[in-house]
């Protein structure tokens, strides 16, 4: 067997960095990574959107997406919440400790053709991790679109993730943040509320935009509907799905939806696509 | 094999009696063999049947549970259930093939630290006339 | 909080305890390269202050988040190991022991084998570290009181203690007085100061004292709850006496139809009373109380015409009407001084006990030479006609200690003393008498005993050493058949009284003391002590403490000495006020938890029950587990199919990764 | 290459000419058949009908370690490929269903652990002749003697079979023994021929499968997924023996300090199979799961790959305990198209 | 005889009752012997009903199989009775339920079966080959018969009863709330555990052997476990990752562990209705591994589960006096 076709055979890398972005029983912790091989580092590509099976040996893999921009640096950044076996143990990685990556896997958000457009991102709790990578990336090449919005919510404020970046969002010039929690808070500033009604409360144009939302199944299910509200078109709308998963290429079968797998055919997903496939938002 | 068989064996000792026997026997300098390893529960009731067929499956060539005498036990009725218990795995674990001289279970009390080396002696000597059990061993990973 | 294990090993030394067999290097090398273990040291003594130190210094400059003490047993060190976490600021139930000392260094000499099985028994601990959770150590309010059971010597003087400290006292005497065995003995060794002078002040201070209640022929019933938290049950028999009324008077004993027909106990039968009694002139209480059994009122329903007592008694004190009644009350502490048996001797039929009368125990020769005796003091054997005054007396000591063919193999520590202070005082009454005492060994190691036993010895007391085989009747007197060991001669020895030391035993109804307080029994089945040397007045029951001879045989000092412990163990407790229960209980993930209540049924503490939760909508049953009432025995996780209820510290989870570690061959 | 003929009594022969090859056939295991080595004394015999267990087993067997490692490690060490084998007395059904799953397993990413068997294995197939009670494949594209994905097809002419080779890999097989085997006579071809076609006409179960496809995700929620599931019992038995169910699982192993990272059979029907971490479950009970298994064999895979992920073998039939019968579902979907 | 009439009409009657969800019954297969549970929730699917000598099932299993699917926020969970047709071992079942608190008393409506034994169409099938249309079966004189294509078939009861069947002491229900047909006198007093004893005379290497080798075909789909009316946890342990008891991973040290756990939880309270043996798909003999233990039980405990609904469960109880003649 070749070895070096082996899809199935991660790569080595190291942990550079490691912190909590939350607390709490299902805390999420952020790492940067940079693979330990040189050429494996160079070939390396990838794209907003785009995910990877992280694991560590012994416990097992979890699909984790990427969520740094492939503008930020020749690292990768994972924002994992812990959530069983496998998250937990990455959850203790601490620098310098290894863990395994393959891929990049899946489909991305077509950021190249959205070019000349407003973005609009909606997200909500770890689902800004998927959404990041297209922050980033928009602030890279800011020039070349319109503009950018974010909407961001979470249960409380020690929920929201990024809380720094997002902080420094509202210098860029033409992007735009706007934060909400669910439940009232001493001192919070911004909108207390789900994040579906704080997209009403924005209320983007649709005019010359995409809509990106990522986030709980059920909140993902309300801004569809809002989103729909605000006249936009169906293929104005982009959603990430997350199905389990366990081999990432298409194999082991258990992350379709409908048709559809959710490794190879997605995640990124188009609106005018989901809205055919009756499983989506079964 | 020419190097002599030495039995691996488990043992789940209760905390109260069983496990003070034992520190007993050590206090008192009494001698026997070292193939026997403790693993230390509050009460031989905590003992899940289930950790004597995990115990070979790991590599144990024999399994002990002990615990304080009927009536004694510091919780009143633990090492009641963990014999009603270990008498039927036993009877289980026996009628599939396994030797019954792998698995014991002895009352020791924590006054009772000669008796404690009595057991171990009988226990690691009916373990090696039964020879080693790797028939039922978790499967080895090959390199 | 979940970050990742960062392991200290410590290997103790122990002195050379443990470095002499074990090779502490090569388990410390060992260890080091275990998964997750972060720093690997060995120390001559881990539990030194320095050696504590280490860890410390260790937790919080390498950031160890879980520390293996590889030393002695748990039961030894546990307690010291998990206050230096806790002082270094880390959860103490961070911490796993592997016993290198007491189940390795010191039972194999094989330095080979007991560095491999060492190793492995660190492995062990590692595997299990690495999955330990902290754990928190909840307190609850202790009751300010203390149960005491049995009035004798030990009883009174704990209860007197605890009550000059303030706390209420429930002393439960099961006869109608206080007193035990110490009430019926004459002079006391070595001193020979007259037992009755020194214990009736106290039982009468006992009587009176405001923080005392005392509860005479009465007994404990129920006892629930936990340390701190226990919920006692008592029942007070009926005595058919007003005890209010009673003046003690005595006239009813006198009046009574069966007066001086039934055997008295407290002269060990060898006096008479009546139905209506008052054990001894000294008793406290100084109440009379009718035998149930024997009073023809209460056996038969009639009494003559009426009951000769309640004809007689002044105080209109006899009610025939009493019931038993239940007294319920909570309590902190409980100490448990029921005292002992004397040994059987029937049990010894070779000496022919209960077949000749002349043959006597100890104990009730102590009631012959009482002035408050049966005789009035005066060692007469018989009765009228063929009453007589022995000349040749024999003691034979040892009867029922240190004999297993009786299942007693331990020394009953007093008989050789009262043998001498006895074999004294016969001499005292009959001065012409000879007395020879056969022994074993003399055991003459208290405080002027040797003294004591020289001066008997000075005094014409005859020893012999060599265990009599038996005693026969010949004529009108009793042969001792024995071999002198000294001289190796075989001797019959004729004599007109043979007194038999009988030993301490545990009492018979020992066993209502064990399933009412879950106490253990050691191998002489006296009560087991939490620690023979550390805790010798602790039980393993928390907050059940023991005094006197319930322990173990002892003589009078030695009794009274260990009251006081227990009365300041008891007073440690109430004072501090709150007491930590139990942090290793057990807790049910209700998310599996199928609610078939097989965990409910096996809690011997009643400590689960199944509550209904809403899952999704549903209503489902659920066990849920009461952690104040939870023990931490872990019989619930062993039986729950599902494994949805575990042990804190004791999880499927952990224990699994140990038994893994230690099948691995290696 | 023309067909051949082999005596029936010189089957020991031919399989000992094959020697370099370990020669798999169909054995009684305990109380089941399987295909298992076929050791020297083993009395061979070719007379069962379809195997419990589907060959699928020896591509894609039911736990595969795909590396080792060590805890702690950096290393990863592939698990070396396997040996050349030849499959006897394969059932054209279960032949198919290989070359069905090869789609799965070669699209896009090429899975290396089936298809380094898959290329290792040959296929000698025996054809139908009297098919099972059960057994539907023609319904669903194949027959009795189909050949696809078989090396050579055998058919039993009663004292000999005739070899049929249909690739160059089949030629080659029949090449080791070709002292054993006659040119067979154009009357045994025909004889063949018309053993196929009575084979054929003895199946009894049909259902018609076009539309089904297209026609499906239409009744989504149709009660028939309720009927369906409601008394099944969600134990896989279906689909752990079907020769085109091919999902698996992934799961570290830990003896010790050694590791290894392996793969077993999964399937569709199981609660824990598409349940998240956070205890959503997409299909949360077996309506949806059922509902799942009918749709990727009969339009979710024929979608992706154009041809139906079931080739009628007929075994989920047999062995389902509760008697849920795909031809009975089948008909109840077309019917309510 | 077998009056369907009956059962049909004691079947609407219950299915239009306000309090019931709905009545489980058996209904034909689609082809030779087979038949399958059925679910009736109108009046009209009762007519499908049937109770034959092939109903094998225990539909007891469907008690605590239905999922609990979350309800959604403001509705309310359908707690309505749920009505199944049991066979005497069936009944058992349920009882054993109602003691495991699997069940509450007053969620189920039983409807009694009295039953004569039902096949086991390996037998059957080995007799007569698997026919292709639908065999209907019945009871007479003690006799079964079997509605064949070409003809019926009669057949004494130890030819083709199942083997739970033949040492059967409980043909009559033990619970019920509606009896349907007659009690029948049981043919069997006492379980003389044949098979049991048979495996118990052979040396230990003989029984590891066979053991081995059943154990070695066991795909470890866990059918034995999903049939099994008393294995409803939540979340078996067999299945359970963290902590592992039993790895994924399918081979004969894996398998062997699982059928000891398995059979180890069914101690005292398997009710010995054959279910995972005959759902086995590699014809595991699992009813001696449960017999096994069942014969333990009854000899050192005398206790059988299942017949007393107000019973101590045998695993969370205990007595002072249990047998200790192995303690050394
Ligand atoms: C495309 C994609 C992108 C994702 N991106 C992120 C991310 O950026 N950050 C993040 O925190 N999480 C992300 N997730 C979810 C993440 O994969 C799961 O939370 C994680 O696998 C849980 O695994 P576990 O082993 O801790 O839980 P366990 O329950 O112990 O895991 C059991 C198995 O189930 C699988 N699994 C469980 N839940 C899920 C799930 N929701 N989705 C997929 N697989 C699951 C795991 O892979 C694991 O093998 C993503 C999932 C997908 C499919
Ligand atoms: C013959 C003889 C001579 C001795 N001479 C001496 C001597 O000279 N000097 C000396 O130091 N020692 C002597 N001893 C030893 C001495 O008797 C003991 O040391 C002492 O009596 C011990 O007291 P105690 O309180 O522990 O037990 P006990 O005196 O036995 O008192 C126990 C009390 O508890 C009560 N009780 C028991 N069970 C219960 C229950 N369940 N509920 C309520 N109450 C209960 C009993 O009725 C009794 O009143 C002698 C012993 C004997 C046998
Ligand atoms: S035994 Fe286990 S499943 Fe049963 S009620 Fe207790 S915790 Fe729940
Ligand atoms: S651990 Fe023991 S005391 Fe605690 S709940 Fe379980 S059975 Fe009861
Ligand atoms: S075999 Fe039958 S019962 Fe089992 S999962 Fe498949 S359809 Fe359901
Ligand atoms: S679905 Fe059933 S009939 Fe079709 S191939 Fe699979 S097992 Fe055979
Ligand atoms: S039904 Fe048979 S094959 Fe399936 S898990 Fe049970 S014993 Fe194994
Ligand atoms: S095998 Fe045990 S844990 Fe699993 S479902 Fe059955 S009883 Fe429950």
């Amino acid at each position: 067997m070749n070895e070096k076709v082996n899809p199935y055979k991660p790569y080595m890398a190291t942990v550079q960095e490691a912190w909590y972005e939350t607390t709490g029983d299902r805390c999420i912790k952020t790492l940067k990574v940079l693979f330990d091989d040189e050429e494996v580092r160079e070939n390396w590509s990838h794209l907003p959107g785009q995910c990877t099976m992280i694991g560590v040996l012994g416990v097992g893999e979890s699909m984790i997406s990427i969520s740094c921009s492939p503008t930020e640096g020749k690292f990768l950044r994972f924002s994992v919440m812990r959530m069983g076996k496998v998250t937990q143990a990455i959850h203790q990685l601490e620098p310098g400790d290894k863990l395994t990556v393959r891929g990049p896997y899946g489909n991305n958000f077509p950021v190249e053709e959205w070019k000349g457009k407003r973005i609009v991102t909606i997200g909500g709790g770890i689902g800004q991790a998927p959404l990041r990578p297209i922050i980033e990336y928009v602030k890279a090449n800011r020039s070349d679109y319109e503009g950018l919005t974010v909407i961001y919510g979470a249960r409380t404020s020690a929920d929201l993730c990024f809380k720094n970046e997002l902080k420094d969002l509202r210098n860029c010039d033409g992007v735009s943040c706007h934060l909400s929690i669910d439940i009232e808070e001493e001192g919070w500033p911004h909108y207390v509320g789900f994040v579906p009604s704080l997209l009403m409360e924005v209320n983007p144009s649709p005019e010359n935009t995409i809509a990106v939302t990522c986030g709980p199944p059920i909140m993902i299910k309300f801004v569809l509907q809002n989103l729909k509200k605000l006249n936009f078109a169906d293929e104005q709308i982009y959603t990430t799905l997350e199905n389990r998963m366990k081999c990432g290429i298409g194999k082991c079968g258990r992350c379709n939806v409908g048709n559809l797998y959710v490794c190879k055919d997605g995640p990124v997903f188009s609106y005018a696509t989901l809205k055919n496939v009756p499983e989506a938002f079964a | 094999m020419s190097e002599k068989f030495e039995p691996n064996i488990v043992a789940f000792l209760c905390n109260w009696c069983s496990y003070a026997g034992a520190d007993l026997a050590g206090t008192s300098r009494i001698q026997y063999p070292a193939n026997l390893k403790i693993i230390r529960v509050m009460c031989t009731g905590r003992v899940n049947p289930l950790f004597i067929v995990n115990a070979f499956q790991q590599g144990a060539d024999g399994v002990l549970v002990s615990g304080c005498h009927p009536g004694d036990c510091h919780y009143m009725e633990g090492n009641y259930y963990a014999r009603r218990r270990f008498s039927l795995i036993r009877e289980l674990l026996e009628y599939i093939g396994i030797d019954p001289r792998r698995i014991h279970m002895s009352w020791v009390s924590a006054s009772e630290g000669a008796k404690w080396k009595d057991v171990v002696e009988k226990v690691v000597a009916e373990a090696r006339e039964a020879g080693p059990f790797d028939q039922f061993r978790r499967n080895k990973i090959n390199w | 909080m979940n970050s990742k294990p960062k392991i200290g090993v410590y290997v103790c030394h122990c002195g050379i305890n443990i470095s002499k067999t074990v090779d502490v290097d090569a388990v410390t090398e060992y260890a080091s390269q275990l998964p997750g273990v972060k720093v690997a040291r060995n120390y001559s003594y881990m539990c030194s202050d320095p050696g504590q130190l280490l860890i410390k210094e260790d937790i919080k400059k390498q950031g160890l988040n879980r520390v293996v003490v590889a030393s002695c047993s748990p039961r030894m060190h546990e307690l010291t190991f998990r206050k230096a976490l806790a002082e270094a600021g880390l959860n103490p139930y961070y911490l796993e022991m592997a016993n290198l000392r007491e189940q390795c260094s010191w039972v194999h000499a094989d330095r080979e084998e007991a560095t491999a099985k060492a190793k492995k028994i660190v492995a062990s601990a590692v595997a299990k570290v690495r999955l330990l959770e902290p754990l928190e150590e909840k307190e609850v309010e202790v009751e300010p009181a203390t149960l005491i059971i049995g009035g004798g010597i030990a009883g009174i003087q704990a209860a007197l203690d605890i009550a000059n400290a303030g706390y209420k006292v429930f002393l439960v005497e099961k006869t109608p007085s206080l007193g035990g065995k110490m009430s019926k003995l004459d002079k006391t060794f070595p001193t020979l100061d007259c037992s009755a002078c020194i214990l009736t002040p106290k039982m009468v201070d006992v009587a009176s004292h405001p923080n005392i209640e005392l509860m005479t022929y009465s007994q404990v019933e129920e006892v629930t709850g936990y340390v701190g938290n226990f919920q006692v049950k008592v029942r007070k028999k009926a005595r058919f006496v007003d005890v209010d009324k009673c003046t003690g008077c005595g006239i009813c004993g006198e009046e009574c139809r069966l007066a001086g027909r039934i055997p008295n106990e407290f002269d060990e039968g060898m006096g008479k009373r009546g139905a209506i009694y008052l054990p001894f002139p000294q008793a406290v209480p100084a109440k009379y109380t009718i035998d149930p059994e024997r009073c023809l009122f209460l056996t038969r329903g009639k009494c003559g015409k009426s009951p000769k007592c309640v004809d007689a008694c002044p105080a209109g004190a006899i009610d025939f009407e009493q019931k038993d009644e239940i007294v319920e009350f909570k309590v902190g502490a409980i100490i448990v001084a029921t005292g002992y048996d004397v040994f059987d001797a029937t049990r010894k039929p070779e000496y022919g006990y209960g077949q000749y009368k002349n043959v006597l125990t100890a104990l009730e020769l102590e009631r012959l030479v009482s002035a408050s005796g049966p005789t009035g003091g005066q060692v007469v054997l018989g009765e009228g006609e063929s009453a007589f005054v022995p000349k040749e007396i024999a003691f034979i000591q040892c009867v029922g200690s240190r004999d297993k063919s009786v299942g007693n193999e331990y020394c009953s520590r007093v008989c050789c003393m009262y043998t001498a202070k006895l074999a004294h005082l016969v001499k005292e009454k009959i001065p012409e008498a000879n007395v020879r005492v056969y022994y074993m060994d003399v055991r003459a190691f208290g405080k002027g005993f040797e003294e004591f036993y020289d001066r008997v010895r000075r005094e014409g007391v005859r020893y012999i050493r060599g265990n009599p085989s038996e005693a026969f009747k010949r004529g009108d007197k009793l042969v001792i058949k024995a071999e002198d060991t000294l001289t190796a001669k075989t001797l019959e020895d004729e004599v007109d009284l043979v007194v038999l030391s009988v030993g301490l035993e545990p009492r018979k109804d020992a066993r209502e003391i064990i399933d009412l307080l879950r106490l253990s029994q050691s191998a002489d089945k006296f009560y087991l002590e939490a620690h023979p040397k550390l805790a010798p007045v602790d039980t393993a029951t928390d907050g059940v403490y023991l005094a006197g001879c319930a322990q173990g045989p002892k003589d009078i000092p030695d009794t009274v000495a260990q009251a006081k412990g227990a009365a300041s163990s008891a007073l440690i407790l109430l004072s501090s006020g709150k007491v930590k229960v139990q942090a290793q209980v057990s807790s049910v993930d209700e998310a599996t938890c199928r609610g078939c209540g097989y965990c409910v049924e096996i809690c011997p503490y009643g400590a689960i029950e199944l509550v209904t939760v809403n899952r999704f909508g549903h209503k489902v049953t659920v066990a849920r587990v009461n952690e104040a009432l939870c023990k931490g025995c872990g019989a619930c996780a062993a039986g729950c199919l599902s494994g949805s209820i575990q042990q804190k510290s004791f999880k499927d989870s952990q224990i699994l990764p140990q038994i893994a570690a230690l099948g691995v061959k290696q | 290459m023309e067909s051949l003929k082999l005596d029936k009594d010189k089957l020991k022969d031919f399989i000992a000419a094959l020697d370099s090859k370990k020669v798999y056939a169909p054995q009684k295991v305990g109380e089941t058949i399987k295909f298992a080595p076929v050791n020297g004394d083993l009395e061979v015999s070719l007379d069962f009908a379809n195997t419990t267990v589907p060959p699928k087993e020896i591509v894609f067997p039911q736990t595969e370690t795909m590396f080792l490692f060590e805890q702690g490690g950096t290393d990863i060490n592939l698990t070396k490929g396997g040996a050349e084998k030849v499959l006897l007395g394969v059932r054209p059904c279960d032949a198919r269903a290989m070359s069905v799953v090869d789609n799965l397993f070669s699209w896009d990413i090429d899975d290396p652990y089936y298809l380094d068997k898959r290329k290792k294995i040959t296929l000698v197939g025996l054809a139908c002749l009297e098919p099972p009670l059960n057994c539907f494949c023609p319904s669903v594209g194949g027959g009795p003697a189909s050949t696809e994905g078989l090396d050579i097809l055998m058919t039993d002419l009663g004292d000999a079979y005739l070899f049929q080779p249909l690739t160059p890999k089949g030629e080659q097989l029949c090449q080791l023994s070709s002292e054993l085997l006659q040119p067979a006579g154009a009357e045994d071809n025909a004889r063949a021929e018309e053993l196929h076609r009575e084979a054929e006409k003895k199946i009894t179960r049909e259902v018609d499968i076009k539309g089904l496809a297209e026609g499906l995700p239409s009744l989504w929620k149709s009660e028939i997924w309720k009927e369906v599931a409601e008394p099944c019992l969600g134990c896989g038995i279906c689909t752990y023996l079907c020769p085109t169910c091919h999902c698996f699982d992934i799961q570290d192993e830990m003896e010790g300090l050694d590791g290894r990272r392996c793969r077993m059979w999964d399937s569709c029907l199981f609660k824990e199979y598409t349940l998240h971490a956070s205890g959503h479950n997409p299909r949360p009970s077996r309506r949806e799961r059922q509902r799942n298994r009918i749709n990727h064999k009969f339009s979710y895979f024929v979608d992706k790959f154009g041809v139906t992920a079931c080739v009628g073998c007929g075994r989920c039939i047999n062995l389902c305990p509760v008697n849920i019968d795909i031809v009975d579902i089948l008909s109840k979907v077309k019917e309510a198209l | 005889m077998v009056d369907l009439e009956n059962l049909r009409t004691i079947a609407k009657e219950t299915i239009s009752r306000e309090d019931v969800k709905y009545f489980i019954g058996w209904r034909e297969g689609t082809y030779g012997f087979s038949v399958s549970p059925h679910f009736v929730r109108e009046p009209a699917e009762a007519d499908k009903l049937i109770f034959s000598p092939l109903c094998s099932n225990n539909l007891a299993t469907y008690l605590t199989l239905a999922e609990k699917l979350p309800v959604p926020r403001g509705q309310e969970p359908d707690t309505r009775k749920v009505a199944l047709m049991v066979k005497g071992c069936d009944s058992r079942a349920v009882v054993q339920l109602l003691v495991e608190r699997g069940i509450e008393r007053e969620q189920v409506v039983v409807i009694g079966c009295p039953c004569q034994g039902v096949i086991d169409t390996k037998k059957v099938e080995q007799l007569l080959g698997q026919p292709e249309n639908v065999v209907r079966a019945r009871w007479e004189k003690g006799k079964i018969i079997c509605q064949l294509p070409d003809g019926e078939k009669e057949f004494i009861k130890e030819e083709v009863l199942a083997q739970k069947c033949l040492k059967c002491r409980y043909p009559n229900p033990v619970i019920y709330d509606i009896l349907f047909g007659e009690k029948v006198e049981p043919w069997c007093q006492e379980e003389d555990f044949q098979e049991v004893k048979e495996i118990e005379g052979l040396t230990l290497q003989e029984r590891w052997d066979y053991w081995q080798e059943k154990f070695s075909s066991c795909i470890r789909c866990y059918s034995c476990r999903n049939v099994c009316p008393l294995c409803y946890c939540e979340d078996c342990i067999l299945d359970r990752l963290n902590p592992t008891w039993i790895n994924r991973s399918v081979n004969i040290s894996e398998n062997t562990a699982f059928q000891l756990s398995r059979a180890f939880h069914l101690a005292g309270r398997c009710i010995e209705c054959g279910e995972c043996e005959r759902v086995c798909p590699v014809n595991i003999p699992l009813m001696k591994l449960n017999k096994k233990l069942s014969k333990a039980v009854k000899e050192m405990f005398d206790f059988e589960p299942g017949l007393d609904p107000e019973a101590k469960p045998l695993q969370a109880s205990y007595r002072p006096d249990d047998k200790e003649d192995f303690i050394l």
